[in-house]
């Protein structure tokens, strides 16, 4: 179920030089699962602009997003108090109904936030978190500490190596040599790509695509996998491994 | 008491608001938002006779004011429409439904149109020849006035509910398009299709769209679309079916009065799930406003 | 250092920013802003043999991410021109301008752009076969192509200059008009000029414009002007001016990735009359933010 | 001369149903004559609005509008601290160097507002100011007690006799024997027309037309004089009697 509302912005804060955190007040009885994300309505703006899920509770929402054009640099310059208009409850989110027993969590640049709700859920569920955070370099990371804050273990990849283990998020998950079941992973095509080739492990990747809607009306978004045509908004963002076709 | 309805070639609808197809799916998304039985009807997506997935991804840009497409027609194929949508859409919508069918030949349009024309579900027939996003035909079709006329016949000699034609606003010459149709036998002209538009991506120096060129529509293409529903209105007898950047019940009843006799509303249904059921609300407070009492009296009106 | 200067047929321009013609009289109205000589050049108001007054008023409107225009070529006369104009304009504008030419017929082209041949203020001459405003052919020349080459070989014979066709995007194939005028012996192509459209005024029941319909331009029109551009720049070896709802230096870099050597701005200078001095300020910045030295080197790069 | 500039709302109160006062604070240098008009950007409107000046003095504007489509509501709606984007200083504006000694001005609905400067400014020359206010209705009428507050003999007409004289200006000018040797006058098309007719004396006379840039540079707003084309935004709005063409 996905639902239009306003919502009230709590707080508007940078993590690092790109990357800022927002919080929102309002109905999240929509929301279902971690890995779902809300499509937000911007001035002077067509089109919503998708975000996922950092985290939320019973009254609030927390989104992490990169100022990368447009639209979010004017979030970026919106002040506690005003308001923004959502669909929430979207896409089918991560599902932790499986019996892995130690899965791992691997996020690559802003695929790292919708991983962040997953955690808690999965800690909930009495199981060990493993993270993996990939970066380009040290000054880009973020929410190391609130991983561990939640009991993960997390190591952390950086491309130039300035913090943690240098190379890919797969460089790290063979360096340290992580035991796991199952993964759960969001990030950029290429690291879902190179983690797809390089574990054996059954796993969920979450992926993007650029939206007209968000709700699944436009087929704006939609991909092949192996058991037909799925619509990324609606039947994603997160695809199981078995069924990517690359 | 305010009188939204408006009549289509005899089919009554009890206002002119349609969502328009490729925009609304065959209705289901919608239904989490509202009962869709307030709409007039609805065109559902763009129908062919096999299924497809239509082009490759990324396949929407922002415009600012509107936004482009090149879906490229992804769709289940007619018989599984007839098989799983139409069943399903019954569900949850009493009305008549608008069928939009498209095709890449003559033959695969009537071979569409005579299967939808079974189906009492359907009001009407909306024939798409003017679709810029697919490769061998499409838009041809609604660019050459002999083209379009071959379709309408080949279509109207299977069906026995009326024919609308829904053209391309790529044109030099929109009302010689219309006028083939009509003679052809078209019991209406749906207008507009979308623009043909491109973005480029600047940081990565390539178009935003794989396919580089789509469909340009919202808000932004309103006085493009309102310009050729006043032409097409006035040159042909047969009725038109606005459609192109409506937003509004004002511009509904702006469409209106340029000579629509019933208002498709296209992409602000993506970007405001409630833009068709606001605009529905909204008609009889600004019909009052201006003086309207029957709404079908502005058809036109426009000296 | 980023290197913003660009070449037109032989003509170098300091940056790629031109206002486009009808949104910049001939200068004189911008003087009191800022200093235009900060331009690449100017195209100015599209000039005819007689003076015009032009179409009834109203002949603006509003349309929210563009307006309307229906002006119909107001302009003193190409003799006026030289008199008083191009005189008046020396004294504050020390690069070469481009002259935008209108005609009804044939003759009334050759017969400007002899005149104005003459006028060594004169870098260019841009002829505009596509002004939607008025009724004696005006637009007709710019949607057939063998009437916009039949403009443009009588220029040609008349002007040492190099002439750009102006193109309307009212049509349904605009290459095949471009390469009707390249082969003419056009010296570039400009586009595009204003799409075809209306608004009604629904309290008063009638058309803003009181010609009924008029130019539409803005913002609203870039991803459809853009598209043009790149699809004349590929089909054709002369250099495109790209112009269609150009407001900010991250459009005309758009512009330029689609084909356009150079790159007009029109609209935006009425609302916001620092429109032009603001891209050509902000040009540097944005090149070096997006790792680009000279501006020229990404004349259509995109593949 | 006319330049752009910010500025700042401090009041904006209705004074009728339907008509408003807002006054700004900003450079005030580029105006020069009692009814030019600034040009206003909004939001979400692509062109400009022009509104007459009221009043003005070193550091401030007040301008009276009649909310009558989306862009004046959208100035209602705004609220002392924003900021509107105002080009200043555009058109003639009535020019007070004439011989007259005995000046009428006549307003009708939102053309009222221009003459309460020209007012101050006759006054201030040491000339009796008579003004005749026309309106619809007696909810409708503005500005009367500002006149007279400024030392104006004031005359008002509504249409329906709810107030004043009943009838148009030309009623009222007619009714009180109104002594005068110029007028000047804004106000809608068929009030200008009217007294037009029904006057001898000479005067001057205020027009509007749609407008794209309102500084002379589209020829959007051009008319036809006896001495031949001029720009409503840069030659006008203000015309001499003896120039029109109806
Ligand atoms: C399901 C989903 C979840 C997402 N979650 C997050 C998140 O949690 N944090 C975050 O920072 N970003 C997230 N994104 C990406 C985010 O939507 C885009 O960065 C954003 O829309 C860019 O908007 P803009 O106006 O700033 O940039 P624009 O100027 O519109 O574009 C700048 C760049 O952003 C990318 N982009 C633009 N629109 C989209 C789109 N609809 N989908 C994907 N990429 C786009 C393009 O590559 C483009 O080059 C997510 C995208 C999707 C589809
Ligand atoms: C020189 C000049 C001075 C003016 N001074 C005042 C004033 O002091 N107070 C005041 O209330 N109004 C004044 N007007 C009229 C004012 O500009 C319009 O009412 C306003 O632009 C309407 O904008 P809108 O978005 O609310 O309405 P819209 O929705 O744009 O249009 C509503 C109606 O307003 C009229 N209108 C729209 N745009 C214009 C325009 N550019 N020029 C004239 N009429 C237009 C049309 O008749 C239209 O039907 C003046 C106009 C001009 C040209
Ligand atoms: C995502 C999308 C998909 C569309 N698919 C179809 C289609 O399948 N068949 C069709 O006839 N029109 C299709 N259209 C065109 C719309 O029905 C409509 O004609 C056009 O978008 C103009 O209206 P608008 O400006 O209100 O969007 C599509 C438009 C959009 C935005
Ligand atoms: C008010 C106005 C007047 C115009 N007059 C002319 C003209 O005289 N000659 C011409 O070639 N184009 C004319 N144009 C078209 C512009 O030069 C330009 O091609 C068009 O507006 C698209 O650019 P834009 O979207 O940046 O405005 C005019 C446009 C406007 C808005
Ligand atoms: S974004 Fe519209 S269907 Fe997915
Ligand atoms: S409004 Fe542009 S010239 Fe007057």
């Amino acid at each position: 179920m996905y639902k239009k509302g306003i919502y009230k912005i709590l707080t508007n804060e940078p993590l690092t030089d790109a990357v800022w955190r927002m919080t929102l007040a309002g109905d999240t009885q929509w929301i279902s699962a971690p890995g779902q994300f809300v499509n937000i309505a911007l001035e002077g703006k067509y089109l919503r602009r998708p975000i996922s899920i950092c985290d939320y509770d019973d009254r609030s929402i927390a989104l992490i997003y990169k100022v990368v054009g447009g639209g979010t640099e004017q979030m970026s310059r919106m002040l506690p108090g005003e308001t923004l208009d959502l669909l929430t409850g979207l896409g089918n989110g991560f599902s932790t109904k499986n019996d892995a027993r130690r899965p791992l969590l691997v996020g690559g640049g802003v695929g790292v936030p919708p991983l962040y709700n997953l955690a808690k859920k999965l800690l909930a569920e009495g199981k060990p978190v493993q993270v993996v955070l990939g970066f380009n370099t040290a000054s880009e990371v973020f929410y190391e500490e609130e991983f561990r804050a939640l009991g993960c273990e997390v190591a952390v990849s950086t491309v130039d190596g300035s913090r943690g283990v240098g190379g890919f998020v797969t460089t790290a998950i063979a360096e340290r040599g992580l035991d796991f079941d199952y993964f759960y992973a969001c990030g950029p095509l290429p690291m879902l790509h190179a983690l797809y080739n390089a574990v054996e492990q059954d796993g969920q990747l979450s992926f993007e695509e650029r939206m007209g809607c968000g709700f699944g009306a436009c087929m704006g978004c939609s991909c092949k996998t192996k058991y037909g045509y799925k619509r990324i908004c609606k039947e994603g963002p997160v695809l199981t491994k078995d069924e990517i076709i690359w | 008491m305010t009188d939204t309805s408006v009549e289509l070639c005899g089919l009554k609808l009890d206002n002119p608001v349609v969502p328009a197809s490729g925009t609304f799916g065959y209705g289901n998304e919608f239904r989490e938002f509202y009962d869709i039985n307030i709409l007039g009807s609805f065109s559902f997506k763009g129908t062919t006779r096999e299924a497809r997935f239509g082009n490759p991804t990324p396949r929407i840009a922002e415009c600012g004011a509107g936004m482009i497409n090149a879906v490229g027609l992804q769709n289940p194929g007619i018989d599984a429409v007839i098989r799983e949508e139409l069943p399903r859409l019954k569900t949850f919508f009493r009305k008549p439904v608008i069928a939009n069918i498209s095709g890449f030949s003559v033959e695969e349009y009537a071979y569409c149109c005579e299967r939808i024309d079974r189906q009492e579900q359907v009001g009407l027939i909306e024939v798409n020849v003017s679709c810029p996003n697919v490769r061998h035909g499409g838009m041809s079709f609604g660019t050459c006035p002999d083209a379009a006329a071959e379709v309408t016949r080949a279509v109207k000699a299977v069906t026995t509910k009326p024919v609308f034609i829904k053209l391309s606003p790529n044109v030099t010459d929109i009302v010689a398009i219309a006028r083939a149709c009509e003679e052809a036998g078209a019991d209406g002209i749906c207008l507009i299709n979308t623009l043909l538009g491109m973005r480029i991506d600047i940081a990565r120096r390539r178009p935003v769209i794989a396919n580089t060129m789509g469909g340009f529509s919202g808000a932004a293409v309103f006085p493009v679309a309102l310009r050729m529903v006043y032409q097409v209105a006035r040159a042909c007898r047969i009725p038109v079916m606005g459609c192109g950047g409506v937003t509004t019940a004002r511009d509904v009843i702006e469409m209106m009065m340029a000579g629509a006799s019933a208002v498709q509303v296209g992409a602000a249904n993506l970007v405001n799930p409630y833009a068709s059921k606001e605009i529905v609300e909204a008609l009889p407070g600004e019909m009052e406003r201006l003086g309207i009492e029957k709404l079908s009296d502005i058809i036109g009106c426009i000296e």
